[in-house]
């Protein structure tokens, strides 16, 4: 037993974060699957009703109760960070490979190209995208997707500089293995612990990021509706059910503090 | 001096690569300047002879190009649904923008060096930790509900300022400036939180190396070492960090103007798009775009005067 | 630098907050007869009212500018520019006496030409786009002598004085070369300046002809974020606020009075005839029993709202007739039709909504709920207020839209004009051949029985037909501060400033 | 003036604490030179830094005294401690360029001891620190004291931190393995630096290293450490010529550079192997904008030789000679080359010097090595697994190894690895790029019977690369000395060793020990 102990003293955030992560995915979990409400039924006699036994965090301005749609909204949150930050790291890595290691032309092209995304204010970007395409939980997905492009590949660019010129690269090379077996079989696996740590910190930020749309009427439409959606509805009724905004925003901070301790737990034993 | 050529060449590339993004962006969107300005008594006829008061017929190309030269030489062209001069408009509201850019971006680097310093110093003391803790959360809450939160506490709660009550800089200087703060505060917290964690890990990762421990050999005491060897080493990672949080910090102050009702660009750029005021828009994204590649420059300069071993590339 | 002064610098850096932090507590807005109204959108069309289209804009407008007769609080058309007004036997003619002493803003007085200017520019007969489409009417204007006006129309239409009232057929001074971004008219307050998405102030005209304002200065206060309305009306930078919902009444703080009224629009599902399953009857009348207004009212607006059976709303008197018991909801019946209609297990829809009306966006999700109960699937689709216009309005592609609809003048026909089968503002693509000999029969016919009779068929036609799922007129809350009173509601899309005064003035 | 007696070192880094170093014993009298010989891990730079009082992390415990001039330094509080530290105790470590502060200027860095110990005032300090960089023999010291480390050269950083070591004339200095790090020829002028600064000076020496020869030339008394412990201490004479325990006689045993290993004579067989003709190469610079406008920089000039099947040729240069570029642009690694290469077999392969580089830290070694095979042939899975196991086995390493993944091997192990992995393809010809300088002495010795092993059964030929002249002498039967980019001299072990014609070779080969 006190071997554990021992470990967590060596790295605490690893342990704290997968305990609130852990712990988080299994309220939504249980949200989704036994509690007996639909997220989207209404019960005009339910408006704003209190925590009770019936409904362990109460109901919201139409009747609907608030556990469930936390859940239904947690997953959806969730899935779009998820596909958010899928998107940002298949292509991130696709774009920061070839620059990283071709360099030349290309790279500096490329690179200019990086530079405009992420002279963009993030949101801004998601706001004219979503503009072009409409709203809606996947055009948010494409939307955010686009925008965290750059920053994954700018990280796996780095790591290809800094592996592409190591001996066990030149020996591979020198075996007649060609540029794409090298850059996806050899170098890839070598950039995942820092590619992991970004990752955390991307689904982090895309968390956030659906939140802001949400504040600012571009993110997931209603019925359907992320933590983000709900936290921004929540908004209006903060002076007559504070806890509808509160319960809320526990849960959003909640799973990001989670997933931000992970991600530097497992930097730290990287 | 071939480096800062070789910068501003990129930057003006870049900015042009932005501004052609949105050019692009508004021929996707649907709708245009004139059905926003007509509304329900549009009739075809009337649509056209608006569409072609407003210059939108031409090619996209032309249009394009006669911005851009425009632009280049200040004049940002009237806006469709104010029928005002882009530039006096922009003259009324960046200001505001950058004040507050400006504030959060001083809290951030006021709040985050001395805690920085002082959570790597007593590093296994309580006190560090409670600051990591809260510094964590700070960073974990959405910018608005921080705002909100903000508002009802030092607005409705502790009566601090009156939410709303923004003052314009030409009525009064300092009620501008004091109502500003706590929006800048809640702009900063998150940014400081994270600045001062990157800190702290930059401070330890720097003590490991062997430098430090010839400094010591040479009888530094503890806070000698700190503060003469491993700060400007450590300093170096952060100030690129701030220096990129600076475009986050643009992008926090558009959803901050809203929860605080400031008329900055935050309200005109969203309204703007909604109406299809593509002048507004292309002079706001403009702008936005060059402040923050200029910052990036700026940091780069700043990189480059604080490690020496990048001086000469 | 060293590291000593880096640390010094830090510090006094974070004092200056500290310190302008003391400087702002004490800013309560001095009570002098001033007051600062908050409205949700800037206004963003122009601020001629030959060119004004958005409903936000013309109710701001009201107060600056005024036409020959004007709208009052109950609805009937009072004389202002003009002191008084003829018609002539056939009807043809309308001789309007001006009344002297009228004195636009930049202190000229109100000449005929300016009439003359006025009424012709927003007729559209000097080339622009008139706004009122029974303007076109006008065959021309004529200036008897510096006093009398006459203006000719080309055939009889009894409602052509409410025309005349519409706010965008103001008079305006013919000098003024730029109406669009400096406004100058006759009424009782004057423009003084504006700061995009941020204010707009407005001061008393003291020269005005008819009883002057009360309060001094008005400051209107643009407050873009719905949930940020409440908070500064508490917080005490907003002295009033109209058209808010229920939700944000209920949290206000015990200084402000809550005054009801109505919307007068007509809140429904509109349905795009032209489209299927809504070309089919019995598909709208099932829609109509499955949809539960009582239930929309009780979850969006705490009961508060008067249901409405066709397009028009009680503060037409008498012309409205109460239709609102024509589909008592049943769930059943609504099946049956579906079946009968060939739809046994539902269909699924969209309805498209504008994405900056939360009123309308929360009684979609009801009215989504409560299809469900018969099989039918509604997904809700926000779109901005720009794509709607252009998609929806004017481009008719779209299935169904939940929005109100308000009378563009207070005539009747405003409200059933736009369900003639080739009326150009007929969004619902409406076709039915007894309303269009009725509405027809309409200016056919001079007694005014009659006529009240048609407007009631008229509107017995569209509620048989299930033209759309009607809801309700939503009720209007305005918040004002305990330090003033005497706000007064319009049957229009209106607020008079004029007539609110400082508590005891 | 020094007396160290049974000092105790505890790690608790992992979860059973572990001691690092058991009852150490050390005396070292005023002026004298003491060294502290001992492999890697075996505990000699821990005891050299506790005595240092630079041991202060917080999960370390350490017991026993350590008495200089009489005061117990064990147990002094810090600030007593830091009087000492660099007034009369001075370090100098081992990695020349990570040990200066990399944003601070020379000057600063070597007047800060004087600074802190003196209240002398800046113009006073300067003055001081430049003559003491003139003391250490660096020319232009002026211009040294305003430059950063990253322009000055290895060897020119180490005298720097000498002269930071030495500016407040302390009693003893410790030498950390202050030349392991650098050429065979710059080593040896700091060794006779230390040599004349302890005679001039008379400050005493306390230095550690592995490399006994450097010990031989400088100590007057050594102590032989293996895993934390004492195995032999007493004079140089003594311990080397009649070493009384196992292990010194081992360690001693394997110093290169004495006894010939491999006697491949090179008979008359004239079938080549390698034909190097009149061979250049260019490294390009991109400073340009868009790729347009480089430097370019000639590294290796017009160098021809010729390699004969079976036989093993020495490559020797100091680092920047160019030699590894040569190497490289051999096998054809460099695309900016002239000249003619012609290869009289195929598929000749390369060893590296870093073995932690080498070999690719998230793959197995079953699957390093299977690599070449699934590139180059349609072997199937067991084919190339039993390929796979009988190359280990002829490194000297069981199939246990083959699920291990690089970082849970030793240095030594890795470099076999490599071995292996060259063999995958049986190359007819290896070139070894400084294969063994990065190891440990015995090690090193298993690494070379290895390679010596390889060219006798299977008859590979192979260039070795190396700036070690004591291995190449064991080694080759021919040699190359190559000195910035210009082959100076070629010949067969006998002509280069015993009467050499360039001087620079004679250089070389006097700083390596050889005076005959």
């Amino acid at each position: 037993m006190d071997k554990l102990v021992f470990k967590i003293k060596k790295n605490p955030e690893l342990y704290a974060g997968a305990v609130i992560t852990a712990v988080m995915l299994l309220v939504i979990l249980l949200g989704r699957l036994f509690v007996p409400y639909d997220p989207d039924a209404m019960n005009a006699a339910d408006k704003f009703a209190r925590p009770s036994l019936a409904h362990l965090m109460g109901c919201d301005n139409f009747g609907r109760d608030l556990y469930a749609r936390l859940a239904a909204g947690g997953a959806t949150t969730l899935f779009i960070a998820l596909a958010t930050v899928l998107i940002g790291v298949v292509f991130g890595i696709i774009v920061g490979a070839f620059t990283g290691y071709y360099g030349g032309a290309l790279d500096e092209i490329l690179m200019r190209f990086n530079d405009a995304v992420l002279a963009f204010p993030s949101i801004l970007l998601a706001l004219v995208v979503i503009s072009i395409m409409g709203s809606g939980t996947f055009k948010v997905i494409i939307s955010l997707g686009i925008v965290f492009i750059p920053s994954f590949a700018r990280i796996v660019r780095s790591e290809f500089l800094r592996c592409k010129n190591l001996d066990y690269v030149r020996s591979a090379r020198l075996m007649g293995a060609h540029d794409l077996r090298i850059m996806f079989v050899h170098i890839l696996p070598n950039t995942f612990p820092v590619l992991l740590s970004s990752t955390v910190i991307g689904f982090n930020n895309a968390v956030l990021a659906e939140a802001s749309m949400s504040f600012l009427g571009i993110g997931v439409q209603p019925p359907s509706s992320s933590l983000g959606r709900m936290l921004s509805d929540a908004q209006a009724f903060l002076f007559m059910s504070p806890g509808y905004a509160i319960l809320t925003g526990v849960t959003i901070a909640l799973i990001i503090l989670g997933f931000s301790l992970l991600g530097d737990g497992l930097k730290k034993n990287a | 001096m071939k480096t800062v050529l070789k910068k501003s060449i990129t930057f003006i590339f870049t900015v042009l690569l932005v501004t052609f993004f949105v050019f692009i962006a508004f021929e996707l969107i649907p709708g245009d300047a004139a059905t926003a300005r007509l509304g329900t008594n549009a009739t075809p006829e009337a649509l056209a002879k608006l569409r072609e008061e407003l210059g939108l017929t031409r090619p996209f190309f032309v249009r394009y190009f006669s911005w851009l030269a425009s632009f280049f030489f200040g004049d940002m062209g009237t806006s469709y649904s104010y029928g005002v001069s882009v530039r006096s408009m922009l003259a009324q509201k960046l200001p505001i923008t950058l004040t507050l850019t400006l504030m959060s971006f001083i809290l951030t680097v006021a709040v985050s060096i001395p805690i920085g310093l002082l959570t790597s110093k007593y590093e296994d003391r309580a006190v560090s930790t409670v600051l990591d803790v809260t510094g964590q959360l700070t960073m974990s809450v959405p910018p608005f509900f921080l705002g909100i939160l903000v508002t009802y506490i030092f607005g409705m709660i502790l009566h601090m300022f009156t939410p709303g009550g923004f003052v314009s800089y030409n009525v009064n200087f300092v009620r501008f400036i004091g109502y500003l703060v706590f929006p800048a505060i809640s702009i900063a917290l998150p940014k400081a939180a994270m600045s001062t964690k990157l800190l702290k890990t930059s401070i330890l990762s720097e003590r490991n190396l062997d430098y430090v421990r010839s400094a010591y050999s040479r009888g530094n005491s503890t806070m000698d070492v700190l503060y003469k060897h491993v700060l400007k080493n450590a300093i170096i990672p952060v100030i690129t960090f701030l220096g990129m949080t600076l475009a986050d910090i643009v992008a926090g102050s558009l959803v901050i103007e809203q929860v605080f009702s400031i008329p900055g660009y935050g309200r005109l750029l969203i309204s703007s798009i909604a109406n299809r005021d593509y002048p507004v828009v292309q002079a706001i994204i403009a702008i936005i775009a060059m402040i923050v590649i200029i910052i990036n420059l700026l940091v780069d300069i700043l990189y480059r005067v604080l490690d020496p071993r990048l001086r000469d590339m | 630098m060293s590291i000593k002064r880096l640390f010094a610098l830090a510090m006094c850096v974070a004092i200056i907050p500290a310190v302008a932090l003391t400087g702002c507590s004490g800013d309560k807005p001095e009570a002098s007869s001033s007051i600062v109204v908050g409205i949700p959108q800037d206004l963003e069309d122009s601020l001629d009212p030959h060119e004004a289209v958005a409903a936000g804009t013309k109710e701001i407008l009201f107060n600056i500018y005024e036409g020959l007769l004007k709208p009052d609080e109950n609805g009937n058309l009072i004389p202002a520019v003009a002191k008084e007004y003829s018609v002539s036997v056939d009807g043809l003619t309308y001789s309007f006496i001006l009344r002297n002493g009228v004195k636009f803003h930049d202190g000229q007085n109100v000449t005929a030409e300016d009439v003359k200017y006025s009424i012709e520019k927003s007729a559209g007969l000097t080339g622009e786009q008139s706004l009122i489409t029974a303007f076109s009417n006008i065959k021309e204007v004529n200036i008897v002598d510096n006093d009398q006006v006459d203006i000719v129309l080309k055939e009889k239409d009894i409602d052509f004085p409410a025309y005349v009232a519409n706010l965008n057929a103001a008079i305006i001074p013919r000098g003024n070369s730029t109406p669009a971004t400096k406004p100058i008219g006759t009424g009782p307050y004057m423009y003084v300046s504006r700061s995009p998405q941020e204010n707009m102030i407005l001061k008393k005209f003291d020269e005005y002809w008819g009883t002057p304002a009360n309060i001094e200065n008005i400051t209107l206060k643009i407050i873009p974020n719905a949930d940020s309305i409440v908070m500064n009306l508490n917080g005490g930078s907003v002295d009033m606020f109209a058209r808010l919902t229920v939700t944000q009444t209920q949290q206000l703080s015990k200084n402000f009075n809550i005054l009801e009224g109505e919307m007068n629009l007509v809140q429904a599902v509109y349905l795009n005839h032209a489209r299927a399953p809504f070309d089919n009857v019995d598909v709208c009348r099932a829609l109509s029993y499955a949809v539960d207004v009582d239930n929309i009212l009780e979850l969006t607006s705490d009961k508060k709202g008067f249901p409405v059976g066709s397009s028009m709303f009680p503060a037409f008197k008498k012309y409205y007739v109460d239709l609102t018991d024509s589909y008592p909801t049943d769930r059943e019946k609504a099946k049956e039709l579906l079946a009968k209609a060939g739809y046994p297990d539902g269909f699924s829809f969209s309805i498209t909504v504008p994405s900056n009306y939360q009123p309308h966006i929360e009684a979609a999700q009801v009215v989504a709920e409560q299809l469900k109960q018969i099989g039918v699937k509604a997904d809700i689709k926000l779109v901005e207020w720009n794509t709607w216009l252009s998609d929806v309005y004017s481009g008719r592609d779209y299935e169904a839209t939940l929005i109100g609809v308000d009378a563009s003048s207070l005539t009747a026909t405003a409200m059933l004009d736009r369900f003639v089968t080739d009326a150009d503002n007929n969004f619902t693509n409406y076709s039915n051949k007894e309303y269009d000999d009725l509405y027809k029969k309409l200016f056919v016919t001079p007694s005014d029985e009659e006529r009240v009779e048609i407007y009631k068929q008229l509107q017995k036609n569209l509620a048989d037909n299930a033209a759309n799922i009607y809801i309700q007129d939503m009720a209007e809350f305005v918040a004002l501060s305990d330090k003033y009173e005497g706000y007064t509601f319009y049957p229009l899309y209106v607020q008079d400033f004029a007539k609110i005064k400082l508590k005891g003035q | 003036m020094l007396n160290v007696t049974d000092l105790h070192i505890e790690i608790e880094d992992s979860f059973i604490p572990e001691t690092v170093v058991h009852d150490f014993d050390i005396t070292v009298s005023a002026g004298e030179i003491v060294g502290i010989v001992g492999e890697s891990g075996s505990g000699k730079s821990m005891s050299a830094l506790a005595i240092a009082g630079l041991l202060s992390r917080k999960d370390m415990k350490k017991r026993g005294s350590i008495l200089f001039e009489g005061e117990e330094l064990l147990t002094t509080p810090r600030s007593r401690l830091r009087q000492i530290q660099g007034d009369d105790i001075a370090v100098v470590f081992q990695e020349p360029m990570t040990s200066l502060n990399p944003v601070k200027k020379i000057g600063w860095q070597v007047e800060e001891a004087l600074r802190i110990h003196s209240d002398l005032p800046d113009d006073e300090l300067k003055k001081a620190a430049i003559r003491m960089l003139k003391d250490v023999e660096l020319d232009d010291a002026e211009n040294i004291y305003d430059k950063y480390p990253h322009e000055l050269s290895g060897g020119m950083r180490q005298r720097v931190m000498i002269a930071a070591a030495l500016i407040c004339d302390p009693k003893l200095l410790i030498a950390d393995e202050p030349t392991t790090a650098l050429d065979v020829t710059i080593q040896a002028q700091i060794i006779e630096l230390l040599k004349r600064i302890n005679r001039e000076k008379g400050t005493a020496i306390l230095f550690i290293s592995h490399d006994l020869s450097v010990i031989r030339s400088l100590c007057s008394r050594v102590v032989v450490m293996n895993k934390g412990r004492i195995v032999e201490s007493g004079s140089v004479e003594e311990v080397f010529n009649n070493p009384k325990e196992e292990y010194t006689k081992h360690l001693i045993g394997s110093i290169p550079g004495f006894t010939k290993i491999a006697h491949v004579t090179q008979s008359e067989n004239t079938d080549k192997i390698l034909e190097v003709d009149n061979v250049s190469a260019r490294y390009k610079k991109i400073t340009g904008y868009f790729q347009i406008g480089s430097k370019q920089k000639l590294v290796v000039k017009n160098a021809s030789f010729t390699m004969y099947k079976g036989e093993i040729m020495g490559l020797v240069g100091e680092s920047g000679s160019g030699k590894t570029t040569l190497g490289k642009t051999i096998l054809g690694m460099l695309d900016d080359t002239e000249g003619r290469i012609v290869h009289y077999s195929q598929r000749p392969q390369m060893i590296f010097q870093d073995p932690y580089g080498s070999l690719n830290p998230t793959k197995t070694i079953g699957w390093i090595l299977e690599e070449p095979l699934r590139i180059n042939t349609d072997y199937d899975k067991e084919k190339r697994s039993a390929r796979a196991k009988e190359m280990l086995s002829l490194v000297g390493l069981d199939e246990s190894y083959l699920s291990r993944k690089p970082n849970a091997l030793s240095g030594g192990q890795r470099q076999r690895v490599c071995i292996a992995l060259a063999l995958m393809m049986d190359p007819k010809l290896i070139i070894a790029d400084e294969p063994v300088s990065a190891l440990d002495v015995t090690v090193q010795e298993q690494v070379i019977n290895l390679l010596v092993k390889l060219n006798k059964e299977l008859g590979i030929s192979i260039l070795f690369i190396s700036h070690d002249l004591k291995v190449v002498y064991e080694l080759c039967s021919r040699i190359i000395v190559m000195k910035d980019g210009v082959i100076v001299e070629q010949g067969t072990d006998k002509e280069i060793y015993d009467n050499p014609k360039d001087p620079y070779t004679k250089q070389l080969l006097l700083s390596a020990g050889y005076t005959d």
